[in-house]
């Protein structure tokens, strides 16, 4: 499996999300002035603050030539995952339902979190025990979910909700604890917190392992 | 010419900046101030004021959670 | 540019005295002109040329095994095997942080970064040491904490270097003065290490990165080196206003340039801005650079020369290059999105020669510029009476010992600084091995399995009570900190934050603290690599507390064995570590009395802690001991809570308390170490140094056994008093 | 009342934002945009304008970096 890491000139996570694809498989990195993907089998939109996250987080990013391609790559059912900024691009893009606004705590937070995966059927989260809490990092100052009432029931219903804070460690104030989502055919999905910084005990924890894990069982599954 | 475009955050969208200098003026001894929102305010010289509609919806506002309000200016030079 | 020339009168206002004005006519065969004038100020001021600490600095250990570059470029560096360099570097942007502290301190953060890019070194940590008033009295100081601390989060977090530690302290002495200082480190090839000396007549002089603009115009005379009056708002106009994203670009451009091979010599824009950059370049290289205002890339077309040369816009780098490289260079910009001009040439004059569209606007030889500006010789003095009134007190001595204790650790020195830290990214770039609060120095991975360490320091008040012993402590938790995680010292950095040095009294504070300094790193082999010097935080009220901050930097060979401070494990034994001498003289719980600062302090051993440091690191690093904290602020009985609270476990211990259980419990002194493990394991460490069981692990309370008394909280109790710097986040 | 704030950075002051989005627009297909200057925009209800002056002095905007200005609104109920 060979995964394309984006790489705008503000990304900071880009390295580090390098880094944990390789645990996995090939990784690149892909200039965000480039439409060429590289054949990648899936893409990664990493953390950081893309244009300086000027404006919205995002907004500016969503623009640049490397996402038209992104964009026609997840429109074929291509992987896509998104952290922290690279959610909030995919939201801004419109390939995820939602925005996300200023922290309720008005301040950057950085916090080891516990994630509950609440759809563990994905193409990110197949690897994922049923049930077992994800202890993942979590560092932004613009991750409160938001979608529409209506959204958040279909999201709900669709089981398009993948990922939840614990109520009490919601920080950021997301509606329903929402920490991650994905889109409805299910190869885009995007999350707050950073599961490229718990792949190595060294560090912390590697309980982020398991989405990357789950990525190649779905390409491997794909090829064969 | 000059024009001027108003960012709000929805109605019914969450403005904790906005709660939080409401809370902070009673301690400054203002009392009598509420519904406080704060939004964006971007201000452009634009040769076609046409564009701008889509400038606004495109970018500088997100319409899933905020509002534009777009305000073209006479040419008097910026004070 | 005003045909007339500025008179002694604008010299003054430029924080020349009358002498060095007359000294600068001298040098020019003639009064100066604005530019010239402009560009003096600047270079004489205290910012650049050090004159009243020149000599004293000269006397700092900086030669060691380690050493691979020390004073006097942007940072310095040691090495670290396999070919690395660690670069790294303290800076106080102090006086800019009392003016708009957010801006003030992210612009703080911007500036030491590009110090460890522009010598070749890519930055991978950040640590900040901060000083403000009393915030629970004062509502200015809650501000700047709150500013302060988001300004730095909102640089490094943008930037991805992450800030992996640091140090707060509240003293009523630094109400008008805060200090705001930011350490970073940076890892880069040893053979590729940049320096600044402009060499080869004939290259090119190319600025890239921000255009220039008004920022902080006059900054580092007006801002960096005058007392702050009751007009600081006159002073305002003048605030420079940082833009990570484009120091993010210029960062990874910078590196990029420096990895082609493409640059002769590197400089960053700082204080000074042009000005300061290019003469020191020029000084370094034993050349003269020409450079014409006109091609500098401008945010306000109507700017004068003297201006353009004296602007303190944020995120720009000056490079020289050889011509063919030029649009190499350029290229790597335009890549990046950082604008680039060719502004000048490196001649063979040794003058400064600054050109507006070809007309000649100033002409000054480097080396008076540079090397000229008068040094001046210290009178210190040691201070007859108290210089500092005694702090307001908030324990009146009828308190338990356990009232007492949550009262300590309540308190805003020591209070868990988690709403602080938790504003900073500490893990991008996955190196993090060690975040705050897990122990007591950062711990950064290394590729080959080693890992650098980290700590920063200081204590004014300790410093001010006994300026010499006072520092000599502070270098020494230094090198505490990296012991407990089993490092040893590499070298050292060091930030020089004092009042008015021609005062007597502040002359005799600085003269012992650098004394201390010197002592306590040669005694570490430890020796000083860079650093910086801040003086005249001093408003009428009189001068903060005297505040040498250190920042040390150690490695350690095996970076999974790296120390904690939190007990480990149920029934493990708790064991003094190290010669103890606990004194409540200048404490914190004598600060919470309002007790007046006392004349000195006990002596300091530093052979017998160096020696326990050493059987400390040792421990770690075999992995004989399960955690390691040293004893600091609020003395044992606070070391171990801190060690109970980062565990989540607790512990019953009995201490041989003499007569005077608040001394034993609650006295402070350098040397001693809170260590866990197993019997077996402590004994083995009895061998090397004194080790005196304390206890065991276990339980959900702290219960210490004096002999006479006991004192017993719960952990839920000591959590609760150690959050209380949260309510000053509101 | 309903009044308005409008805070922007002062001139000469960097305003990273502004130059962010200016730098933008062409690769959207947007020509002729220039000189984008970004700052917050503050509605709120109260009952003293007079006040308003001094609360936008202390706490809605940063002297040292931004001016304000004041726009009284009448009563009718924002959009
Ligand atoms: N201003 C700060 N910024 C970041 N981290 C901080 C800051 N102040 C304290 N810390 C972290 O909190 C922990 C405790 O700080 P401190 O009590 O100063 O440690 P010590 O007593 O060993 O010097 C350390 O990990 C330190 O790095
Ligand atoms: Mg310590």
């Amino acid at each position: 499996m060979k995964l394309g890491v984006l790489q705008f000139p503000g990304s900071c996570d880009e390295v580090d999300a390098q880094l944990a694809a390789q645990q996995v498989g090939d990784a690149v990195l892909l200039w965000h002035g480039d439409r060429d993907l590289q054949d990648v089998d899936g893409v990664i939109i990493p953390g950081g603050f893309s244009y300086g996250d000027y404006l919205r987080a995002g907004a500016i990013a969503r623009f640049s030539p490397v996402m038209e391609s992104v964009t026609e790559f997840a429109r074929d059912g291509g992987l896509v995952l998104g952290i922290c900024n690279g959610f909030q691009v995919l939201c801004e893009a419109g390939l995820l339902p939602g925005a996300l606004l200023p922290n309720a705590n008005r301040r950057f937070t950085f916090r080891q979190v516990d994630l509950e995966v609440v759809q563990p059927d994905t193409a990110f989260t197949s690897a994922c025990p049923a049930g077992e809490l994800l202890s993942i990092p979590a560092k932004h100052g613009s991750g409160r979910y938001y979608a529409d009432d209506a959204t958040l029931d279909r999201l709900e219903e669709s089981g398009q909700v993948v990922v939840r804070y614990r109520p009490e460690q919601n920080f950021n104030g997301s509606l329903r604890d929402i920490a991650g989502v994905c889109n409805q055919a299910g190869n885009v999905f995007g999350l707050m917190p950073h599961p490229e910084h718990a792949v190595d005990a060294l560090t912390g924890s590697t309980d982020g392992l398991r989405i990357f894990e789950s990525m190649r069982t779905a390409v491997e599954g794909a090829h064969v | 010419m000059r024009a001027r475009v108003l960012v709000r955050p929805k109605d019914g969208i969450l403005d904790p900046q906005g709660v939080a200098v409401e809370r902070a003026l009673p301690a400054l001894g203002f009392e009598g101030v509420s519904d406080v929102r704060i939004g964006r305010l971007v201000e452009l010289q634009i040769d076609d004021p046409a564009q701008l509609e889509e400038i606004s919806a495109q970018l500088l506002a997100n319409p899933l959670i905020e509002d534009f309000e777009i305000e073209l200016l006479d040419d008097a030079p910026q004070a | 540019m005003s045909e007339q020339l500025p008179a002694l009168a604008d010299a003054l206002a430029l924080g020349l005295t009358e002498a060095e004005y007359r000294l600068v006519c001298e040098k020019q065969g003639g009064p100066p002109n604005q530019v010239e004038l402009a560009m003096y100020s600047l270079l004489w001021s205290e910012h650049c040329a050090y004159k009243h600490s020149k000599k004293l600095l000269a006397t700092l250990p900086t030669e060691g095994p380690a050493v691979v570059m020390g004073p006097g470029e942007n940072a310095g560096a040691v090495d670290v095997g396999d070919g690395l360099i660690c670069a790294f570097k303290v800076e106080s942007h102090n006086h800019p942080s009392a003016i708009e502290p957010f801006q003030g301190a992210a612009t703080g953060v911007g500036g030491i970064l590009r110090d460890i890019f522009a010598i070749g070194a890519r930055p991978i940590a950040v640590l900040d040491s901060l000083r403000f008033g009393e915030i629970e009295s004062s509502e200015r100081s809650r501000y700047l904490l709150a500013q302060a601390v988001a300004g730095i989060g909102h640089y490094g977090n943008s930037i991805g270097v992450p800030t992996v530690g640091g140090e707060v302290y509240f003293e009523g002495p630094y109400e008008q003065n805060c200090l705001v200082n930011a350490m970073a480190l940076g890892l880069g090839p040893r053979e590729k290490l940049m320096r600044s000396a402009a060499a080869g007549v004939g290259n090119i002089v190319l600025i890239y990165g921000a255009s220039t603009g008004r920022d902080g115009i006059g900054g580092a005379s007006v801002l960096a080196s005058a007392e702050l009056g009751k007009s600081d708002g006159d002073k305002r106009p003048t605030v420079q206003i940082g833009d990570p994203f484009e120091e993010k670009k210029l960062m990874e451009c910078s590196l990029e340039l420096l990895d082609l091979g493409l640059i002769v010599s590197l400089q960053d824009l700082g204080a000074a801005g042009l000005t300061s950059s290019a003469c020191e370049m020029a000084s370094k290289g034993e050349v003269g650079i020409d450079i014409d205002v006109r091609k500098v890339p401008l945010r306000e077309a109507d700017m004068q020369p003297f201006e353009i040369m004296v602007s303190e816009s944020q995120e720009r780098m000056l490079c020289v290059i050889e011509p063919q490289n030029v649009d190499a260079v350029r290229a790597v910009c335009d890549k990046w999105e950082v604008s680039s001009a060719a502004i000048g040439e490196v001649t063979d004059t040794r003058l400064m020669r600054i050109y507006s569209v070809g007309e000649l606007v100033g002409e000054m030889p480097v080396e008076a510029l540079v090397d000229d500006c008068p040094i001046y010789d210290l009178d210190p003095q040691a201070p007859s009476e108290p210089l500092y009134p005694p702090p307001p007190a908030s324990l009146d001595g009828s308190e338990s010992l356990e009232e007492a204790l949550l009262a300590l650790i309540g308190s805003p020195n020591i209070a868990s600084r988690r709403p602080l830290f938790e504003q900073y990214d500490a893990i991008v770039q996955s190196r993090t091995v060690r975040r705050p609060e897990q122990a007591d120095a950062a711990v950064l991975a290394l590729p080959n399995g080693s890992a650098l360490a980290v700590s920063i320091d200081g204590n004014g008040r300790r410093v001010a009570a006994d300026p010499y012993r006072g520092t000599l402590g502070v270098v020494l938790e230094c090198a505490s900190n990296l012991a407990c995680v089993g490092a040893k010292p590499l070298g050292t950095t060091n930030n020089l934050n004092f009042g008015n040095p021609e005062k007597p009294h502040v002359a005799w504070q600085l003269t012992e603290a650098v004394r201390a300094i010197a002592d306590a790193c040669t005694a570490l082999e430890a020796p000083i690599v860079g650093g910086n010097v801040s003086l005249y935080n001093e408003a009428a009220s009189g001068p903060i507390y005297p505040t040498p901050v250190i920042g040390m930097v150690g490695l350690l060979p095996d970076a999974t064995r790296a120390g904690r401070l939190g007990f480990a494990w149920e029934g493990e034994a708790i064991a003094l570590v190290g010669p103890f001498a606990p004194s409540l003289a200048a404490s914190e719980l004598a600060k919470l009395r309002g007790e007046p600062l006392p004349a000195e302090l006990p002596d300091v051993d530093i052979e017998a802690v160096r020696e326990a440091q050493t059987a400390v690191r040792d421990a770690v690093r075999e992995g004989l001991i399960g955690s390691a904290h040293d004893i600091a602020e609020g003395g044992i009985a606070v070391a171990l809570a801190e060690c109970a609270l980062a565990g989540s476990i607790g512990a019953a211990v009995t201490i041989d308390a003499g007569d005077d259980p608040w001394q034993a419990c609650f006295g402070e002194a350098p040397g001693g170490f809170i260590c866990c493990g197993h019997p077996t394991a402590l004994a083995q460490l009895a061998e090397r140094c004194s080790v005196t069981r304390l206890g065991q692990v276990g339980g959900d309370s702290l219960r210490l056994d004096l002999g006479s008394q006991t004192l017993e909280l719960s952990l839920e109790q000591l959590r609760e008093s150690h959050r209380a710097l949260e309510a000053m986040f509101q």
